[in-house]
């Protein structure tokens, strides 16, 4: 029965996936909902009854406590994306996009949702590596979707410096199969996961580290880790706005599940060096991205760089292990649906005004007001608040930061108050305020109008049907599920880390 | 919402419903008093406690917010249009309550934070620009705030392993303290950390001002005694005086800026951090003293805080709430464009001038009778002889009567511009009168301020029990024993009952003998002004010259800047007309945030033009020379 | 054993291809040179195919034939044509420098791969050092040239890097995953000379 | 504490006889600097003569005063009497002498000059302001140094109250002049210093010279004067009579500090008075020779000698902390 389910997760991505090439696009709205909300729906039921590793499809594909955890991600974003993403074409639609456009759209993203699924799922080292590819090629298109020059720039710097990256990611897949080949000799165990895990201590160290290193700087290139990252705000701010969410909420995700295999291979061989990498790693991050943010003039870029440090936090916590180790999964989900909750919402806002500039947003809360305040309390929810959900995972990767270093943990606390400098001041001024101080103008259509005198005053209520507010509603509650999280998910989180290697103490 | 009728729905129902769940929180801890419960979650359980400190707080806050609630029943139909107000002022005040009841650190730190974040939401209330930079950097200095709290109860975490606040008695040594009371004064606006308070407070609407500066700093105050007297290690006493000495420092800053102030609410709100300060330099002694083990100066000094919050919350509350009339009634809160008003608004101006008293400690009112403890606690702490305290309680001692001194001075001016005199604009000539359920609401706690003042003795009772919990002590009010118990408390004597009685009696008397046995005849004139325009309201003395010449002596202070300017081309005696700019700088302000500011601007231009290059070259060249540095660390470090 | 040492020469010649690389400026004449450095990965699999008698490495070599030596070049021969770029190409360095820092990443290389590589893992010795070599050397290629033909050439550069590693060890890596991998490659570059094409129309327009 | 009758009686009739005093000490001050300067001088119940005159002229009010300038002259007056029913001038205790704390003193004094400051911005006359803002200026720089003389007694004689601070001064002067015993609890310097702060402080507070001046109605020296500038009939007198007991409550301590002499029991009362009213009047002579001596001084040099006071309290504070 379970194997059955567990197909169905890649199964059901394909489907949509084919459906999409024939099928109009008001009608894929529908349909992709609907393919959504059964992944979900069988992720679920996965989730409910999993206990053990599970190797499905030919040996190809598995799963265990910590994909589960990015499946169960993948999927309730997805979900919501779908949802979003119903209205979302309707609007933009009526607003003068072409259909074909969107067909297109659902392809790629389709495209990208399967791709996504494989990597998370596959036990071969291999078959992640394509369908990580995949991934960066599928969403190339959909980072120049809008057909300007700067997507088109963004759109190339994407794809050069992720390919590079994966391909050094590739070289670190080699050199893996330089030792294992010696274990298991040619065969597709050589590269499978699960093998290589057994074969542990059996490895040669220095192949492992140096493997290890080749796919942190690798695959953290896709994940954005600082010095590599410099794609990231370009690509994240460029695509439609359910992309983006997606983009910053899984994907990098998926490419530091790469990361954490990597690593968990070096822990199965008793090896410890990596935990500095993904520390010193997670930290550099972390400091760029505080001291960048505040200079950022796009919101959209504003929420990418924060993707960034959030990554950074999660790789802190990776490194760091024991507790933190279920603060980072913790984060891993909650920062997806709160990053999606900003994505989707400022892609509201710039459906509405065609304006990304931070500068001339302003007032949202008289003129969207659903949408302003949930942009709010998202930006509050990102910055780690107490009654929002990411909190949670904030308070235990500190937690285990400050068992290992209490300097080390002030040090990380400056940081993300910088961060929070920078990102909730600019969404602040979004919110209220006036655009420019004094102006003269304000008689006019200034007046009532977020966006700069050119634009005719808009408010939400006249360009978005109402179903667009209803995943952000949902997900702005989902981020306050610090008050309850279901007990079968903390579960899976739990022993996640304790597969990960982390100590249980709570 | 389009329908008029309806308009005041929210106001009503939100403000009544405050003043249930405030009756029902006082019912609910009293009834509850000493026991616990939890509310189980699949991953956090939240747990509550009723011990005397929350009793306390819930009472204090729950009453003021009854009164507030009372006085926004009236006050707030200005706010019908964005009925948010009522809901977020709501909740505001009901994470407060759970705040003081909660007995874990998550449950805290949840509650902390909501209540930061409905505050937060209330500042920005408004939506203007001001709003906005006030309520940005306010959530700043209290998001900081919060992570120093967490950080002290993660390390709490790590040396207990448990989340409940019955396993941390003890636990918190200097660090941990350290992270805690900088996160608590942060939220107190002590003084390094008050910048935020005098943008914050005046911004948001007059009820929620009362709110913020009468009840939420105090929570500050109550999480700083939860860690000094239940948490705390007691390793220490230095973080005593320290507590002190920032304190008095605080309370005579604060008090000089808001003499400087021309915003009535802004003065109001650097008031608070006068009283904040005071309220630290009670708690400096007491914990100073028991670490070095002076139990009665310990439970003396715990009179003073607490007696002081009460203090403070009731008649900067009423303060607040009788801006908020004045701001409603004038359309102005500067107060040179007010005067007079307390022949518009009598009532009003009544008891504006107690709370007035009242917080400029004037003797025989309530705030008089806790500064008085604090006086009495610090003259004991020189008693001790402690080779340190002695000195650092003098210069406490020094700068408490300077900052005594300087309130009446930057109240009477608040009072006096405000109330007194001619009306100064149209504005202050054109106001109404105030509607009645709006004055109850400040009547109330001024009664009690009153009331307080003149017989502490039963409240004082009840403070015992939170005195008891805190230090393990009590402190004797009667008037008229001399107690052997407390020594201290037996050095001197304040009888407030007996003092006003005899004010009222002997000013019966005198009233009573001049209207028998003096003249009683009354003319009615205008002022003498040297006989020239005797009706111009501007040859009145104006609240930036009352307090002009202070600010002089005192300029060190300030970093004032003031200039005149004369139009140039015209005789030198008859100057048709001169400008006089002046510019009140906080000093902290001036020379730590605004300076910390640019720096990290600095190093972000920095880092952007170095790190966010645009250049994919640029880009490509970070990720190879990073790789070839990994390299390198894989060849010559890793072995 | 003689397959080994003929299968030597061409792992040279992989190296020399790509330093002559470096060396030159004109396009037309690096997508050549990828093209003939293909050629050589090829053959070099063909000689590990051959000796080992794999057929894992006689299929690698057929699709590294089809994919890497006509298809690719094929396409970027025809992007170029399209998009009339057929100029010297501008550089953040010299070419000597670029030269002698092309060396001194030959022997980072090598210090790399005396640390790991014991003898008899790999088909052919210092395949792993010239591998690494001409990864890095591909990378900088990418890093120092303005165009943004040379960034394929030099990404391709790192794929064959990679690709000759991957097929150094005995018999290769498992045939689905090079399949997949080429198939990567190869819409990476079909996405990239799109790219290509659309960033030239704007610049134009 | 006993409280008994008789103390009771003794402390109304040494009120009585204080409040009825003040305005002598301050006639004979102005008689004194009359004849000083070569003046023939005024009668030394002059001042008795004035307030009656005062009681029974018409008030004059302003358009825009309102009930403060009704209640603010009954406070101001009120205040100083409770202050003298708190001090002990020849008699050991005093009628509220169990509550007479040394802060309370300091800060009554401030509620005095809070609702004088407060009438006189009521009119809404310019010289109210500026003579309200002139007290406030005095008063921010004094009454530190007035808590901090008063702190500094009561550290002194570990005592807070201010009958007990003089009873144990005098008892230690007795204990070390007449028997020698215990003279190591007793200080002369400090009680000095104490009376030399006390003298700097009086002189501002009372509206003095070189401080202020208060015959004058010049605006550019009022200080006391400017904040009483509209008041008329009772409420003048009543003013003007509240400065007389200022003026005698300032004297009454600062002849404690220097030569505490009270009767413990009735028999001693007679020469207790006598000595009393000996030791005003020489003070008298001494503020009466410092207003000759001295020219009125400049408003923003009144900080300096007003820090002086402070400095000297503070010394003397530091000095009885030492003797512990």
């Amino acid at each position: 029965m379970q194997h059955k389910l567990l197909d169905l997760i890649l199964i059901l991505p394909a489907a949509a996936l084919i459906f999409s090439i024939f099928t109009d696009v008001l009608w894929m709205s529908y349909l992709q909902l609907a393919v959504s909300v059964l992944v979900f729906l069988t992720v679920g039921a996965v989730a409910l009854s999993f206990n053990s590793i599970t190797v499905f499809l030919g040996g190809f594909f598995f799963i265990d406590y910590i994909n589960l955890v990015i499946l169960i991600t993948v999927s309730t974003l997805e979900l919501f994306v779908a949802f979003y993403s119903f209205g979302y074409v309707r609007s933009e639609i009526a607003g003068g996009v072409s259909k074909r456009k969107f067909k297109f759209y659902y392809f790629w993203k389709n495209l990208f949702i399967f791709s996504m699924m494989v990597s998370i799922l596959s036990n071969n080292l291999g078959i992640y590596w394509t369908g990580l590819e995949a991934t960066t090629l599928a969403t190339a298109l959909l980072v120049s979707f809008n057909r300007t020059k700067e997507s088109f720039e963004a759109t190339w710097k994407y794809v050069i410096m992720c390919s590079v990256g994966i391909a050094i990611g590739l070289f670190a897949i080699v050199i893996l199969y330089f030792t294992t080949f010696q274990v298991y000799g040619e065969s597709m165990r050589s590269l499978s996961f699960i093998n290589i895990m057994q074969a542990g201590a059996k490895l040669d160290k220095n192949f492992l580290i140096l493997s290890f290193i080749l796919a942190l700087v690798g695959f953290g290139t896709k994940v954005g880790f600082a010095p590599m990252h410099n794609w990231l705000p370009d690509a994240h701010s460029q695509g439609p706005s359910p992309v983006s969410a997606l983009l910053s909420g899984v994907l990098l995700n998926t490419a530091l599940l790469g990361i954490l295999r990597f690593y968990q291979i070096n822990g199965a061989a008793g090896i410890y060096y990596p935990r500095y990498f993904l520390i010193g790693f997670g930290f550099l991050t972390i400091t760029v991205s505080a001291f960048s943010i505040i200079k950022q003039t796009d919101y959209k870029r504003l929420f990418a760089f924060s993707s960034m440090e959030n990554m950074g936090i999660i790789a802190l916590g990776f490194g760091i292990g024991g507790i933190a180790v279920i603060g980072s999964l913790l984060q891993i989900f909650f920062h997806a649906l709160n990053k999606g909750l900003l994505f989707l919402s400022s892609g509201n806002v710039l459906a509405a005004t065609h304006e990304r500039r931070i500068d001339k947003i302003r007032n949202l809360s008289k003129n969207f007001p659903i949408t302003g305040i949930v942009l709010l309390f998202g930006a509050m929810g990102i910055s780690g608040m107490p009654p929002f959900a990411m909190f949670l995972g904030e308070i235990y990767i500190m937690t285990g930061i400050f068992r290992t270093d209490i300097w080390l943990g002030f040090l990380v606390f400056i940081l993300l108050i910088l961060v929070f400098i920078g990102l909730f001041g600019k969404v602040l001024k979004m919110y209220v305020g006036k655009a420019n101080a004094g102006n003269e103008e304000e008689g006019g259509e200034l007046k009532s109008g977020g966006a700069d005198a050119a634009h005719k005053a808009v408010n939400e209520a006249a360009l978005h049907p109402f179903i667009v507010y209803v995943p952000l509603i949902i997900l702005l509650f989902s981020s306050f599920l610090l008050f309850y999280i279901p007990y079968p998910f903390l579960h899976i989180v739990k022993s996640a880390a304790a597969e990960f290697g982390g100590k249980l103490i709570f | 919402m389009d329908n008029l009728k309806h308009k005041g729905i929210f106001r009503y129902f939100f403000n009544c419903l405050t003043i249930l769940s405030a009756a029902f929180f006082t019912v609910l801890s009293i009834y509850c008093f000493k026991s616990e419960f939890i509310v189980q979650s699949s991953f956090i359980n939240f747990s509550f406690k009723f011990d005397a400190l929350s009793l306390f707080f819930v009472i204090f806050i729950s009453s003021i917010s009854l009164f507030i609630s009372i006085f926004s029943i009236k006050y707030g139909d200005k706010y019908d249009d964005k009925p948010s107000l009522f809901i977020y002022s709501f909740l505001f005040i009901i994470s407060m309550l759970i705040l003081v009841i909660s007995n874990d650190m998550l449950t805290f730190l949840i509650f902390w934070e909501l209540m930061s974040i409905f505050s937060f939401l209330l500042v920005i209330y408004e939506g203007s620009e001001e709003s906005r930079k006030a309520g940005f950097l306010y959530f700043l200095m209290t998001h900081i705030g919060t992570i120093l709290i967490t950080a002290a109860f993660i390390m709490l975490y790590l040396k207990t392993s448990s989340f409940s606040f019955d396993y941390y008695k003890g636990a918190a040594g200097i660090i941990i303290l350290a992270a805690a009371i900088t996160g608590f004064s942060i939220k107190a606006g002590i003084m390094p950390f008050h910048t935020w308070l005098p943008y914050a407070h005046p911004v948001a609407p007059a009820n929620i001002s009362a709110v913020m500066s009468g009840v939420m700093v105090n929570m500050a105050i109550y999480g700083i005694l939860k860690f000094l007297f239940v948490f705390s290690a007691g390793s220490n006493s230095f973080l005593g005086i320290i507590l002190l000495v920032i304190g008095a420092l605080s309370a005579l800053l604060g008090i000089m800026y808001a003499m400087a102030q021309k915003d009535i609410k802004k003065l109001l709100a650097f008031s608070t951090i006068e009283n904040m300060g005071i309220i630290f330099m009670g708690i400096g002694v007491s914990y100073w003293a028991r670490i070095e083990n002076f139990k009665s100066l310990e439970y003396l000094a715990m009179l003073a805080v607490l007696l002081h919050i009460i203090n403070h919350g009731l008649s900067k509350s009423s303060l607040f709430m009788g801006s908020g009339l004045i701001d409603k009634y004038t359309h102005t809160r500067n107060m040179e464009k007010l005067g007079g008003l307390s022949k518009k608004m009598g009532q009003l101006s009544v008891l504006f001038l107690i709370g007035v008293m009242s917080i400029s400690a004037m003797p025989p009112l309530n705030g008089f009778l806790s500064e008085w403890y604090l006086y009495i606690s610090l003259i004991g702490s020189v008693f001790t002889g402690n080779l340190y305290m002695v000195y650092f309680s003098i210069i406490a001692i020094a700068l408490l009567s300077l900052a005594g001194a300087a309130g009446g001075a930057a109240f009477t001016k608040l009072f006096g511009i405000t109330f007194l005199g001619k009306p100064r604009t149209a504005n202050a000539e054109n106001a109404k009168k105030s509607h009645v359920i709006e004055r109850i609401g400040i009547a109330l706690p001024i009664l009690l301020c009153i009331y307080i003042g003149v017989y502490p003795y039963q409240i004082i009772s009840g403070l015992n029990s939170v005195i008891f919990y805190l230090t393990g002590g009590t402190v004797n009010p009667n008037p008229f024993s001399a107690v052997g118990a407390v020594k201290i408390h037996s050095f001197s004597l304040y009888a407030p009952a007996v003092i006003a009685a005899v004010f009222t009696v002997l000013l019966l008397i005198i009233l009573f003998y001049f209207k028998l046995f003096a003249s009683d005849k009354k003319r009615v004139f205008e002022t003498w002004a040297c006989g020239l325009d005797e009706k111009n309201p501007k040859a009145q003395y104006s609240g930036s010259g009352f307090s002009s010449s202070i600010m002089k002596v005192f300029s060190s202070f300030y970093s004032s800047f003031s200039e005149i300017d004369f139009e140039k081309d015209v005789k030198k005696y008859f100057r048709s007309k001169s400008v006089y700019t002046e510019e009140v700088n906080d000093i902290v302000e001036k020379y730590i945030y605004i300076p910390a500011g640019k720096l990290y601007f600095k190093i972000s231009d920095f880092f952007n033009r170095a790190a966010n290059s645009a250049n994919i070259n640029v880009s490509l060249g970070y990720l190879f020379l990073t790789l070839i540095v990994c390299f390198i660390i894989y060849i010559f470090i890793i072995r | 054993m003689i397959m080994e040492k003929i299968a030597e020469l061409f792992i040279i010649l992989i190296l020399v291809s790509v330093v002559l690389n470096v060396s030159s400026p004109f396009i037309k004449f690096a997508i050549k040179l990828y093209s003939f450095q293909s050629l050589m990965l090829a053959f070099y699999i063909l000689m590990g195919a051959v000796h080992f008698n794999s057929v894992n490495l006689y299929g690698s070599f057929v699709i590294t034939i089809i994919f890497k030596v006509i298809l690719i070049p094929y396409f970027l021969f025809k992007t170029l044509k399209k998009v009339k770029m057929d100029k010297e190409i501008d550089m953040y360095i010299g070419i000597p420098e670029a030269v002698v820092f092309a060396g001194s990443l030959t022997l980072l290389s090598n210090l790399i791969a005396q640390k790991i590589v014991k003898t008899g893992i790999t088909f052919g010795s210092f395949v792993f050092t010239i591998s690494l070599a001409t990864f890095l050397i591909g990378a900088m290629l990418m890093i120092t040239r303005k165009t943004l033909f040379s960034q394929i050439i030099g990404f391709l550069t790192i794929d064959n890097a990679i690709f000759l590693a991957a097929n150094s060890i005995t018999h290769g890596m498992p045939l689905l995953v090079e399949i997949g991998i080429l198939f990567d490659l190869f819409v990476s570059i079909l996405i990239l000379s799109l790219l290509i094409l659309n960033l030239r129309r704007n610049v134009a327009a | 504490m006993n409280f008994n009758g008789q103390h009771l009686i003794i402390g109304v009739v040494q009120f009585f006889i204080v409040v009825i005093l003040a305005p002598f000490f301050a006639g004979f001050i102005h008689k004194l600097k009359q004849r000083a300067r070569g003046q023939k001088g005024i009668n030394i119940f002059q001042f008795y003569i004035n307030f009656n005159k005062l009681l029974k002229k018409e008030i004059v009010l302003s358009k825009d005063a309102t009930f403060i300038s009704n209640i603010a002259p009954y406070i101001v007056f009120v205040t100083y009497l409770i202050i003298l029913l708190m001090l002990p001038a020849f008699y050991r205790y005093s009628l509220l002498g169990m509550s007479s704390d040394v802060i309370l003193i300091a800060y009554s004094l401030a509620l005095a000059t809070f609702f004088m400051t407060l009438y006189a911005m009521d009119q809404g006359s310019a010289f109210g302001g500026l003579g309200a803002a002139r007290e406030w200026f005095l008063t921010v720089l004094s009454e530190p140094s007035l808590i901090f003389i008063f702190i500094s007694l009561a550290i002194y004689t570990k005592q807070g109250r201010i009958t007990d601070i003089f009873y144990f001064i005098q008892k230690g002067a007795e204990n070390a002049f007449l028997t020698g015993s215990g003279s190591s609890a007793v200080s002369v310097a400090i009680p000095f210093l104490l009376f030399i702060s006390l003298f700097i402080v009086s002189i501002s507070e009372n509206a003095r010279i070189p401080i202020d001046n208060p015959e004058t109605h010049l605006e550019l020296t009022m200080f006391h004067e400017a904040n009483i500038l509209e008041a008329s009939g009772k409420h003048l007198g009543l003013y003007e009579y509240g400065s007389y007991l200022k003026l005698t409550v300032f004297l009454t301590v600062m002849s404690l500090i220097l030569f505490p002499y009270m009767a413990v029991n009735i028999y001693q009362i007679p020469i207790a008075f006598i000595i009393y009213v000996l030791k005003m009047i020489i003070l008298c002579a001494l503020i009466a020779g410092v207003e000759t001596v001295n020219p009125k001084m400049r408003v923003f040099r009144v900080p300096n000698i007003l820090s002086v006071s402070f400095i000297l309290s503070l010394i003397a504070m530091i000095l009885s902390i030492r003797r512990f």
